[in-house]
C-alpha cells in the first residue's frame, strides 16, 4: 500500500518535470509563474502522499505550508512585472 | 650604579634621548636645540674618554646584556676596536655639530635635521658598541633608516633620487647582511664577538655553507663600504648638505661598513680561519679594485663634492685592503686608518661645504684662485690632500706606510703596486685642484652668499682647523701610546696579532 | 542534570565566557539605546573587555590552557570551548587593537556628518568584537561556522558602513566570497562528520585518520579560510573593501578579521587534522601561494598612488608570510624548528595585526585633515601633523620589519627556520618581502619630505585620535622586546596542540 | 520503487539547478530556484527529516520567493537577458571537484555512527522530548544563540546599508488589490494559528520556533503585501526590543547560568525557561525575517536617509 | 546505504553546479541564487548523513544543524540582496565589475 | 486488500489523471489564460481527489481535518493566484504606474 502512495507520489513528480519544460520555454513570465503555481499544488500533494507513503504524518504540515504560502510568490510577482508584458508580442511568435 | 653596566648604555642614550627631544622642538627654538646638542656631544665626548680611561687603565670591562628571547642576546660590550670607533664618531659629531649650527643658519627644518643627526650618531654608537653580530645588525638598519632622511633633506627632486638610490643600495645590503646573520645563526647559534675561533671546530662540516655566508656577509657591509660594484649610492648621495656628507663618509655610513668587514674578518670568522677558507684573497682583490677604480672615477668629476665622493669610494677601501691581509701591519694599518681616513676626509668635505656656502662653489673649474679669497680653509684643504696623498707626516702617510709595510709581511707585494698607483692617482686628482686655488687666477667676481668677519663664519671655519689639526698630530705623534696608531696596536695586541 | 565532568577550571577567578558576554551585551544596549548613549556604552564595553582580556592572559600565563563545556554537556554532545596560548595571543590583540580602535572611532564619528555612521558603528562593530572573541575559543567545527558567518554578515555590513557605490560594492564582492566560503566549509564539516561522526576539534583531531574522505574536508575547508584571509589567488577582494572603509573599519577588516579566518585554518591543520595525513605537496602548494603573495602584494602595493590601497595591498603580501607557516612545519624533521616557524608566523600575525591597525588609522588621520588619502596630499601633512607621520613611520618599520620591531622578531625567527629546514626557495619570502615593503614604506615616507609649495592644509585632528593610532604603533614596535612571553604563550605548557605533537 | 524515486529527486535536483544555472532570464532562474525548493522538501521528506521539511516548505515557498522577486523587480532591465556560454575554465575544476567529491563519498563508512545515540541517551536529562528540539535548545544551544545573532546581525546590516535606524523608513505599502486584501483577511489569522501551533509541536514533534517564526513573519510580510503597514504600526522601541528578543534572552540565560551554576547556557530546572527562550526566539525570528523582507523594498523613501 | 550514496552525489553535484554559477554569472542575483543552490547541497550531504545511521531513528544533530544553516543562509541571503539592491540604486548597474569607473568619481 | 484502501486507491488515482491533464495543459495549450484555466481545475480537482483518497487511510479525525485545511488553502490560494496573474496580465499596470520607480 505504501507502495502505492510512493508510486503516486513519483507520478506527481514526474508531472513536474514535464511541467518544467513550461518554465524552461516560457514564453512570457507569466507562463513561468503559473507553472510555479501547478507545481505548488502538485508538491502539496505529492508531500501528502509521500506522508502517508512513509508513514510520517508531520510532513503533512510542511504540505499545509506550501499550501498556505504559495500565495505570497504570486503577490510578490505581480507587484514586480509591470515591465514584462512588452515582450509578450516578441516571444510569443518564437 | 654599576657603571660597567650604565656608562655603554649612557652613551647611547646621550644622543638618542637628545634627538627625540629635538624632533619635538619648534623649528624657531634654535637656542635650545643647539644646547642640548651641544650638551648631548660634549657629554658623550666626557663619557668616551671617561670609558677609555676605565677600560684602558682600570681594566673594567662594560658590557649590556639582555635576552631578546630569540635564541639570542641584545649585547653592548666595550673593547678596544669599539672604543676607537667611539673615540672617532664622538669627536666628530661633536665638531660636526658645531659646523651644521652655523651652516644651516636660517634654513628650514632644522629640528628634523638635528633629530636625526643625533639618531644618525646613536646608531653609529651602537655599531661600535655592539657585542655580538645581531646587535650589529640591529644598529646597522637602524642608521639606514635614519641616515635616509639626511640624505634628503634639501627636498629637492634631485635630493629624493639620491634618498631613493640610497635606500635601494642600502635596504638590499642589510636584507643581505640580515640573511647571513640569521643563517650563521643557524649553523653556530648564538656567537658573540670575543668568541672567535668558535667557527673553526665548524669549519669542514660547514666548508662551503661558511664562505657562501662569508660572501654574503660582505656583500651586505660592502653596500655601506662601497665596495666597487656596490658603491653607486655614494656619489649621488652628495646632494646632501656638507655636514651630512662629511658625516656619512667620514663616520656614520662608509665606516659602518668598514668596520663591520674588521669586525666580520678579525672577530667573527678570525683572520686565520678566514684565511684557510681562502676568503681573504678575492677579499683584498675586490678591495684594490676598488682603490684604483674609485681613484680613476675620480679622475673625471668636475664636481668638488662627487671627486671627493669616489675618492672616498677609493680610500675607504684601504681598510678592507688591510684586513684581507694577513699581517700585523695591515691589521694595524687597516684600524688606524679607519680613524685617519675619517679626519682626513670630513676635513675636505667641511672645506667644499665652506667653498659652497661662503662663495656658492661646487665645480672645480670655479675654484680657481681661491686661495687669495679664503685662504685659511684653501690651507686646510691643502694639508687634508697632502694627508690623503699620504705625504709624511701626515696622517695618510702613516696608515699606507703600515699597510706597505703589511703587504710585504704578508708576502703580497702586488699590494705595494696597488699602493703606489693609487697614490699617484690621489695625487692626479688632488693636486691639480690645490694647485688651480693657489696659482690661478680667479675668473671672475666672487659672488659673496654669506658674509661674515672673517673669511667664512667662524662656526665653520673652527672644526676643519679642529679636525685638520687632528690629522697633522696623528701623523707627528704617531709614536706616542695615545695616539690613533698607538690605540691600533694595542687593539692588534688585544686581537692576538703579533709582529 | 548535565552529564560528564565538571568543568576544567583552574583559576576560579577569570570568566572567560565573559569576553563573549560583554561585546554581545554592549551590541544589543547600543542598538536599543538613543543614540547619545551609544558611544558611550561602545566604549564602556570597549574597556572592560580589554581588562577581562588582560586578566584572562594573566591566569592562561599563570595557570595554562582551559577547556570549557557549554551548558555542562560534554563533548562530543554539547560545543566546548578551548583556550590556549594560541587562543589568548589572538584575544589578546583583538583586545589592544579593538580598544585603541574604539577610543579612535569615538572621537572619528563625532563630526556632525558621521553622526549617522555612529549610530550603526558601535552595535556592528561590538557584535563583530563578540564574533571573533568566541572565534578565538572556538572548540566545534560547526560552531565555528556558525561563528565565522557571524562574523562575516557583521565585517561585511562595516565595510560598507561608508555608503559610497564603491565602498558598497566592494562589501558585496567581499561577503559573496565569505559566503561561498562558508558553504565550502560547512561542505566540510559534512565530510568530517561522515567520516568520524564527531564535531568536536580535539575528538576530531585524536580520531581521525586519512582516507579522501578526510582528503576531501580538509581541502574544502583550506580553500574556504584561504579565500576568507585573501591569500593569493584569492585576494583580489581585500584591497577595494579594505581600502574604501572608514579608517577605523579598515583597521578591523585588516588588522584582526584577516586573523580570525586565518586562526581557524590553524585550528583546522594542526587540531582537527593532526593525526590525519597531510601530504606535504599540499603543504608546500600553500606555502608557494604564500611566496608569490608575499611578492605579488608588495608589488601591488608599490605601483598605488593612494595610501590607503598601498596598505590593502600591503596586507596581501604581509599575510603572504603567514602561510609559510604550512610547508615549515610539515616538512622540517626537528620539532624545535617548528616551533621556531609556528612563533614565527604567530608573531607575524600579531604584530601586522598592530601595526596595519595603526596605519590605516593614521590614513584615517591623514584624510581627516586633507581630506584625500592621495599620497601626494601627505607632502603638507608632515608638517601639520607629525604625530601621524610618526606612526606612519614606526608602524612601517614595523611592517619592513626592521629591527627591534614586532615584525623584526617575527621575520628574524622565520628566516631561521627557513634556513634550518633547508627550504631555501622560501626564504625570497622574508628577505625579498623585506625589499619591497621598504620600497612601499618609503614611498609613503619620502612624501613627507616634500614641501609643497601651496601649504593649503588642513583640517585639524583630534588629539585622541592621533595618539590612539602612535599607540598602536608603539605598541606594534615594542611586541618585539616581549617575544619572551609570546614564544611562552605559544610553547608546551599552555598549549593544547602542539603541531606534530599530541592532545595533552 | 524507493530506489527509483530516490533517483528521480536526485536526477531531477541536479538537472533543476544546472537549468538554474544556465537560465538566460533571470526571472526563469527565480522560478526555477521555488521549484528546486520544493523538489529539496520533497528529499527531506523521503530522508525522514519532516523538521527540515517544514522549514524548508516555509522559507521556500514563501520568503525566498517574495525575496527574490522584489529584489529581481528591483535589479533587472526590462529586457535584461544574462547571457549565458558555457565556460569550459571554469567548468571543468567544477567538474573536477564534482568527480573528486563523487569519489570520496564512495568511503562514507558503511557503519556510520552519528551522535543520535548520544543525544538519545542524554535526552531524559533535558525537560524536552524531541531530540532534535533538545539538540536546538540545550545540547547545542549556544549554536541557535549565534544563530539568532547571526538573523540580528543581517537585520542591523540592512538596516545599515539602508542609512536608517527603523524599518518604517524603508517601507511602502503595496497597492491594495480588493482580492488580495480579502484573501490576506481569510489567511492571516489563519497563519498566524500555523504559527503559534507549529511552536507549541516544538516540544514534542517536528516543527518548533524557526519554523512557527517563519510562518509569523510570512503573516507580516503578506499583510505588507497586500497594502497595510505591517510593522510600521509598530513603536519603535518596541520594534528593537522584539527584534532582540530572542538573543537577548539567551544572553539572559547565559548571565543566570553563569551566575548560579558557573556554566555558561546550563539550563535551570524547570520547562519555563526553556518555553520562554523559545518564545522570545520565536517572536524575533519572525521580526526579523520581516524586516530583512521588509527592510530592503524601499522604494520611494529610499534617499532621504543618505 | 544506496539511498544515502545517491543523494550524497546529489549533494556535492549541487554544490559544484552551484559553485561554476556562482563563478560565471557576472549577476548578482544570480551569484545569490547560485549560492543558495550550493548551501542546498552541502544541507543535502548533512541529512543524507543523518539519513544513514543505520537505525530506524534518524540522527538529531545534523538535522539541528541544518536548521541553523537555513535560518544563517537566508538572513545572508537577504543582506546580500539588500547590498545589491543598494548598490543598483547607485551606480545603476547590478554587476561586480564597475570598480574602476567608480573610483574615479 | 480493504475497501477503503481501494477506495482511496481509485481517489487518488483519478486524483492523478486531473494532474496529468493539468501537466499536458500547461505543456499544449497555446496561451497564457487558456494554460491558467487549465490549470487552475484540474490541480484543484487534482488535489481535491487525492486528499479524499488519503482521508480514507489518514488514520485520525484530526488528521483528515487537517488533509481537508490543506485542499482547501491550496484552493483558495492557487484561484486567488491565478486571479492574479490573469488580472494583471488582463489590466498591466503602465509603466511608471505601479511604484516600480527606480526599477527601470
Amino acid at each position: 500500500m505504501n507502495n502505492f502512495f510512493l508510486a503516486m507520489a513519483l507520478f506527481l513528480v514526474l508531472n513536474i518535470l514535464a511541467g518544467l519544460w513550461r518554465v524552461l520555454k516560457g514564453p512570457n513570465p507569466a507562463d513561468r509563474m503559473v507553472a510555479a503555481q501547478l507545481f505548488g499544488t502538485t508538491g502539496v500533494a505529492t508531500l501528502l502522499l509521500l506522508a502517508q507513503a512513509l508513514e510520517s504524518p508531520f510532513i503533512r504540515n510542511a504540505a499545509l505550508l506550501f499550501a498556505l504560502l504559495t500565495v505570497m510568490t504570486v503577490l510578490a510577482f505581480i507587484r514586480n512585472t509591470s515591465y514584462r508584458l512588452p515582450e509578450d508580442e516578441h516571444n510569443e511568435n518564437l | 650604579m654599576n657603571l660597567n653596566f650604565w656608562l655603554p648604555i649612557l652613551m647611547l642614550s646621550s644622543s638618542f634621548f637628545t634627538g627625540l627631544i629635538i624632533f619635538f622642538l619648534k623649528e624657531e627654538s634654535t637656542a635650545l636645540r643647539t644646547t642640548l646638542n651641544l650638551a648631548g656631544s660634549i657629554f658623550k665626548v666626557f663619557a668616551v674618554h671617561f670609558m677609555a680611561y676605565r677600560l684602558l687603565v682600570l681594566d673594567n670591562i662594560h658590557q649590556v646584556s639582555f635576552s631578546m628571547g630569540l635564541g639570542f642576546d641584545f649585547v653592548l660590550r666595550v673593547d678596544f676596536l669599539s672604543l676607537m670607533f667611539l673615540a672617532l664618531s664622538s669627536n666628530l659629531w661633536l665638531v660636526t655639530t658645531i659646523y651644521s649650527v652655523g651652516y644651516l643658519e636660517g634654513s628650514p627644518n632644522r629640528s628634523r635635521f638635528f633629530g636625526f643627526f643625533s639618531l644618525c650618531v646613536t646608531a653609529s654608537t651602537g655599531i661600535a658598541l655592539a657585542g655580538n653580530l645581531i646587535t650589529f645588525f640591529i644598529f646597522y638598519e637602524f642608521l639606514t633608516l635614519v641616515t635616509y632622511p639626511l640624505v634628503v633633506h634639501r627636498e629637492t627632486r634631485e635630493a629624493l633620487e639620491a634618498g631613493r638610490t640610497y635606500l635601494w643600495y642600502t635596504i638590499l645590503g642589510g636584507a643581505l647582511l640580515f640573511l647571513g646573520v640569521v643563517w650563521l645563526q643557524v649553523i653556530t647559534g648564538p656567537l658573540d664577538f670575543v668568541d672567535t675561533g668558535a667557527l673553526e671546530a665548524l669549519g669542514r662540516e660547514y666548508h662551503v655553507s661558511l664562505c657562501i655566508i662569508f660572501l654574503i656577509l660582505v656583500m651586505g657591509l660592502g653596500v655601506k663600504a662601497a665596495l666597487v660594484p656596490l658603491h653607486g649610492w655614494l656619489p649621488v648621495a652628495m646632494v646632501a648638505p656638507a655636514p651630512v656628507s662629511a658625516l656619512l663618509h667620514a663616520v656614520a655610513v662608509v665606516k659602518a661598513g668598514a668596520f663591520g668587514i674588521v669586525r666580520v674578518v678579525f672577530d667573527v670568522f678570525g683572520r686565520d680561519f678566514a684565511g684557510f677558507l681562502g676568503l681573504l684573497g678575492p677579499l683584498a682583490v675586490a678591495a684594490s679594485f676598488t682603490i684604483i677604480f674609485g681613484s680613476l672615477r675620480a679622475l673625471s668629476q668636475t664636481d668638488l663634492k662627487k671627486r671627493l665622493a669616489y675618492s672616498t669610494v677609493s680610500q675607504v677601501s684601504y681598510i678592507t685592503l688591510g684586513t684581507a691581509v694577513i699581517a700585523y701591519f695591515s691589521a694595524v694599518g687597516a684600524i688606524v686608518h679607519l680613524v685617519h681616513q675619517g679626519i682626513m676626509k670630513i676635513t675636505l668635505f667641511f672645506c667644499a661645504g665652506n667653498f659652497a656656502e661662503t662663495l656658492g662653489l661646487h665645480n672645480i673649474r670655479d675654484l680657481r684662485g681661491v686661495g687669495r679669497r679664503m685662504p685659511l680653509t684653501a690651507i686646510m684643504f691643502t694639508l687634508a690632500v697632502f694627508g690623503m696623498i699620504g705625504t709624511p707626516p701626515m696622517a695618510g702617510f702613516i696608515s699606507k706606510w703600515y699597510l706597505g709595510l703589511g703587504a710585504l709581511e704578508g708576502g703580497s707585494a702586488w699590494i705595494l703596486v696597488i699602493l703606489v698607483v693609487s697614490s699617484l692617482l690621489n695625487s692626479a686628482y688632488f693636486l691639480p685642484i690645490v694647485y688651480s686655488m693657489w696659482f690661478e687666477l680667479p675668473s671672475g667676481q666672487w659672488k659673496t652668499i654669506r658674509t661674515s668677519r672673517f673669511e667664512a663664519p667662524l662656526m665653520l671655519l673652527v672644526p676643519p682647523m679642529f679636525t685638520v689639526g687632528a690629522a697633522v698630530f696623528a701623523g707627528l705623534f704617531a709614536g706616542s701610546n695615545w695616539s690613533p696608531l698607538g690605540l691600533a696596536r694595542q687593539i692588534a695586541f688585544g686581537m692576538g696579532i703579533y709582529p | 542534570m548535565p552529564v560528564g565532568a565538571p568543568p576544567e577550571r583552574y583559576g576560579n577567578i577569570t570568566v572567560p565566557e565573559l569576553l563573549i558576554l560583554i561585546p554581545f551585551t554592549g551590541a544589543i544596549l547600543c542598538f536599543l539605546f538613543p543614540e547619545v548613549l551609544r558611544r558611550l556604552t561602545g566604549l564602556l564595553s570597549a574597556a572592560l573587555i580589554f581588562s577581562n582580556s588582560a586578566i584572562l592572559t594573566r591566569s592562561i600565563f599563570q595557570d595554562g590552557a582551559r577547556r570549557l563545556h557549554l551548558g555542562g554537556w560534554t563533548e562530543p554532545l554539547g560545543i566546548g570551548m578551548s583556550i590556549d596560548g594560541l587562543s589568548i595571543l589572538f584575544i589578546l590583540l583583538t583586545a589592544v587593537v579593538g580598544l585603541l580602535v574604539s577610543i579612535y572611532s569615538a572621537s572619528f564619528f563625532s563630526a556632525a556628518q558621521e553622526q549617522v555612521l555612529a549610530r550603526h558603528f558601535w552595535p556592528l562593530w561590538l557584535f563583530l568584537w563578540g564574533a571573533l572573541n568566541s572565534l578565538f575559543f572556538v572548540s566545534d567545527i560547526f560552531n565555528a561556522y556558525v561563528v565565522m558567518e557571524l562574523v562575516g554578515i557583521s565585517a561585511a555590513a562595516l565595510a560598507a558602513l561608508s555608503g559610497t557605490s564603491a565602498s558598497l560594492t566592494a562589501a558585496l564582492r567581499y561577503f559573496l566570497l565569505t559566503m561561498a566560503g562558508s558553504m565550502a566549509f560547512l561542505l566540510g564539516v559534512g565530510f568530517i562528520y561522515a567520516r568520524t561522526g564527531l564535531l568536536d576539534m580535539y575528538l576530531v583531531g585524536t580520531v581521525a585518520d586519512g582516507g579522501p574522505l578526510m582528503a576531501m574536508a580538509l581541502g574544502l575547508m583550506t580553500v574556504a579560510l584561504i579565500m576568507k584571509t585573501a591569500l593569493f589567488p584569492f585576494h583580489f577582494w581585500l584591497p577595494p573593501a579594505h581600502g574604501e572603509a572608514p579608517a577605523p573599519v579598515s583597521a578591523i577588516l585588516s588588522g584582526l578579521v584577516i586573523k580570525g579566518s586565518f586562526y581557524l585554518l590553524l585550528r583546522i591543520w594542526f587540531t582537527v587534522f593532526q593525526n590525519s595525513t597531510v601530504t606535504t605537496h599540499a603543504a608546500a602548494l600553500i606555502g608557494l601561494l604564500g611566496l608569490i603573495a608575499v611578492i605579488w602584494g608588495s608589488y601591488q602595493a608599490i605601483i598605488q598612488t593612494r595610501l590607503k590601497l598601498i596598505i590593502a595591498y600591503s596586507s596581501i603580501g604581509q599575510v603572504g608570510y603567514l602561510f609559510l607557516l604550512f610547508p615549515l612545519i610539515f616538512m622540517t624533521p626537528d620539532p624545535a624548528w617548528k616551533t621556531e616557524a609556528w612563533t614565527a608566523c604567530i608573531f607575524q600575525a600579531i604584530s601586522h595585526g598592530l601595526a596595519k591597525a595603526a596605519l590605516f588609522l593614521a590614513a584615517g588621520n591623514l584624510i581627516q585633515a586633507s581630506g584625500t588619502d592621495d599620497l601626494r596630499s601627505m607632502r603638507n601633512i608632515a608638517d601639520k601633523l607629525p604625530m601621524t607621520t610618526f606612526t606612519l613611520a614606526l608602524a612601517g618599520v614595523s611592517l619592513m620589519g626592521l629591527p627591534p620591531s614586532g615584525g623584526f622578531v617575527a621575520k628574524w625567527m622565520l628566516l631561521q627556520s627557513i634556513l634550518a629546514s633547508g627550504q631555501w626557495w622560501l626564504a625570497a619570502a622574508p628577505i625579498l618581502g623585506g625589499l619591497l615593503t621598504a620600497a612601499y614604506v618609503f614611498k609613503i615616507l619620502s612624501q613627507s619630505f616634500v614641501s609643497d609649495d601651496k601649504k593649503s592644509c588642513c583640517g585639524n585632528v583630534s588629539f585622541v585620535m592621533e595618539k590612539s593610532a602612535l599607540l598602536l604603533a608603539l605598541f606594534s614596535i615594542l611586541i618585539g622586546f616581549r617575544a619572551n612571553e609570546v614564544i611562552f604563550l605559544l610553547s608546551e605548557p599552555v598549549f593544547f596542540i602542539i603541531p606534530g605533537g599530541q592532545s595533552p | 520503487m524507493d530506489l527509483v524515486f530516490d533517483l528521480i529527486i536526485g536526477l531531477s535536483l541536479a538537472g533543476v539547478s544546472w537549468r538554474i544555472v544556465r537560465a538566460r532570464e533571470h526571472f526563469q532562474a527565480i522560478v526555477l530556484f521555488i521549484t528546486f525548493g520544493l523538489l529539496l522538501s520533497l528529499a527531506w521528506t523521503r530522508l525522514k527529516s519532516p523538521d527540515i521539511a517544514i522549514a524548508e516548505a516555509a522559507v521556500g515557498a514563501g520568503l525566498a520567493g517574495v525575496l527574490l522577486m522584489d529584489t529581481l523587480g528591483a535589479l533587472s532591465s526590462p529586457r535584461e537577458r544574462a547571457k549565458v556560454v558555457i565556460s569550459l575554465k571554469l567548468l571543468i575544476p567544477c567538474l573536477f571537484l564534482a568527480g573528486l567529491m563523487a569519489y570520496s563519498i564512495l568511503y562514507i563508512p558503511e557503519d556510520f555512527q552519528g551522535l543520535g545515540i548520544v543525544v538519545r541517551e542524554a535526552l531524559p536529562q533535558t525537560h524536552l522530548e524531541y531530540p532534535i528540539t533538545a539538540v536546538l535548545l540545550d545540547f547545542r544551544g549556544y549554536d541557535t544563540w549565534l544563530e539568532l545573532g547571526v538573523l540580528l546581525v543581517a537585520v542591523l546590516g540592512v538596516l545599515c546599508i539602508r542609512r536608517t535606524d527603523n524599518i518604517k523608513g524603508t517601507m511602502l505599502p503595496a497597492p491594495a488589490e480588493p482580492v488580495g486584501s480579502w484573501i490576506v483577511k481569510l489567511l492571516l489569522p489563519l497563519m498566524v494559528l500555523i504559527g503559534g501551533y507549529l511552536l507549541w509541536l516544538g516540544a514534542f514533534a517536528p516543527g518548533g520556533a524557526f519554523q512557527g517564526g517563519v510562518v509569523l513573519a510570512s503573516a507580516g510580510v503578506m499583510l505588507w503585501q497586500s497594502g497595510h503597514p505591517s510593522l510600521g504600526l509598530m513603536p519603535r522601541l518596541w520594534w528593537k526590543i522584539l527584534l532582540c528578543s530572542g538573543f537577548l534572552s539567551f544572553l539572559i540565560l547565559a548571565f543566570s547560568s553563569l551566575f548560579y551554576t558557573d556554566q555558561l547556557l546550563t539550563h535551570p530546572a524547570t520547562k519555563t525557561w526553556i518555553l520562554g527562550v523559545e518564545y522570545a526566539a520565536t517572536l524575533s525570528i519572525a521580526l526579523c525575517l520581516i524586516s530583512l523582507v521588509l527592510g530592503s523594498p524601499a522604494r520611494n523613501h529610499e534617499n532621504k536617509g543618505v | 546505504m544506496t539511498t544515502v550514496i545517491i543523494y550524497a552525489l546529489t549533494a556535492t553535484t549541487l554544490f559544484s553546479v552551484g559553485l561554476y554559477g556562482f563563478a560565471i554569472h557576472p549577476d548578482l542575483i544570480r551569484k545569490i541564487v547560485s549560492l543558495n543552490i550550493m548551501a542546498g547541497g552541502a544541507f543535502l550531504f548533512l541529512i543524507s548523513l543523518a539519513y544513514h545511521t543505520g537505525s530506524p531513528e534518524v540522527d538529531p544533530v545534523p538535522q539541528a544543524m541544518v536548521l541553523t544553516g537555513i535560518v544563517v543562509t537566508i538572513s545572508a541571503t537577504a543582506f546580500a540582496l539588500c547590498l545589491a539592491r543598494r548598490i543598483k540604486e547607485k551606480t545603476g548597474q547590478c554587476l561586480l565589475e564597475h570598480r574602476r569607473k567608480d573610483t574615479e568619481t | 486488500m480493504k475497501i477503503y484502501e481501494i477506495l482511496s486507491v481509485f481517489f487518488c488515482l483519478s486524483g492523478g489523471i486531473f494532474f496529468l491533464a493539468g501537466t499536458l495543459g500547461l505543456i499544449r495549450f497555446p496561451d497564457t489564460y487558456s494554460r491558467l484555466h487549465a490549470l487552475t481545475k484540474a490541480d484543484n480537482l487534482g488535489l481535491g481527489f487525492i486528499v479524499l483518497g488519503l482521508i480514507f487511510v489518514a488514520g485520525s479525525i484530526p488528521e483528515s481535518i487537517k488533509l481537508v485545511l490543506t485542499w482547501l488553502l491550496a484552493m483558495i490560494g492557487s484561484s486567488s493566484a491565478c486571479y492574479f496573474i490573469g488580472n494583471h496580465m488582463y489590466h498591466p499596470p503602465k509603466a511608471g504606474e505601479n511604484e516600480d520607480g527606480s526599477g527601470i
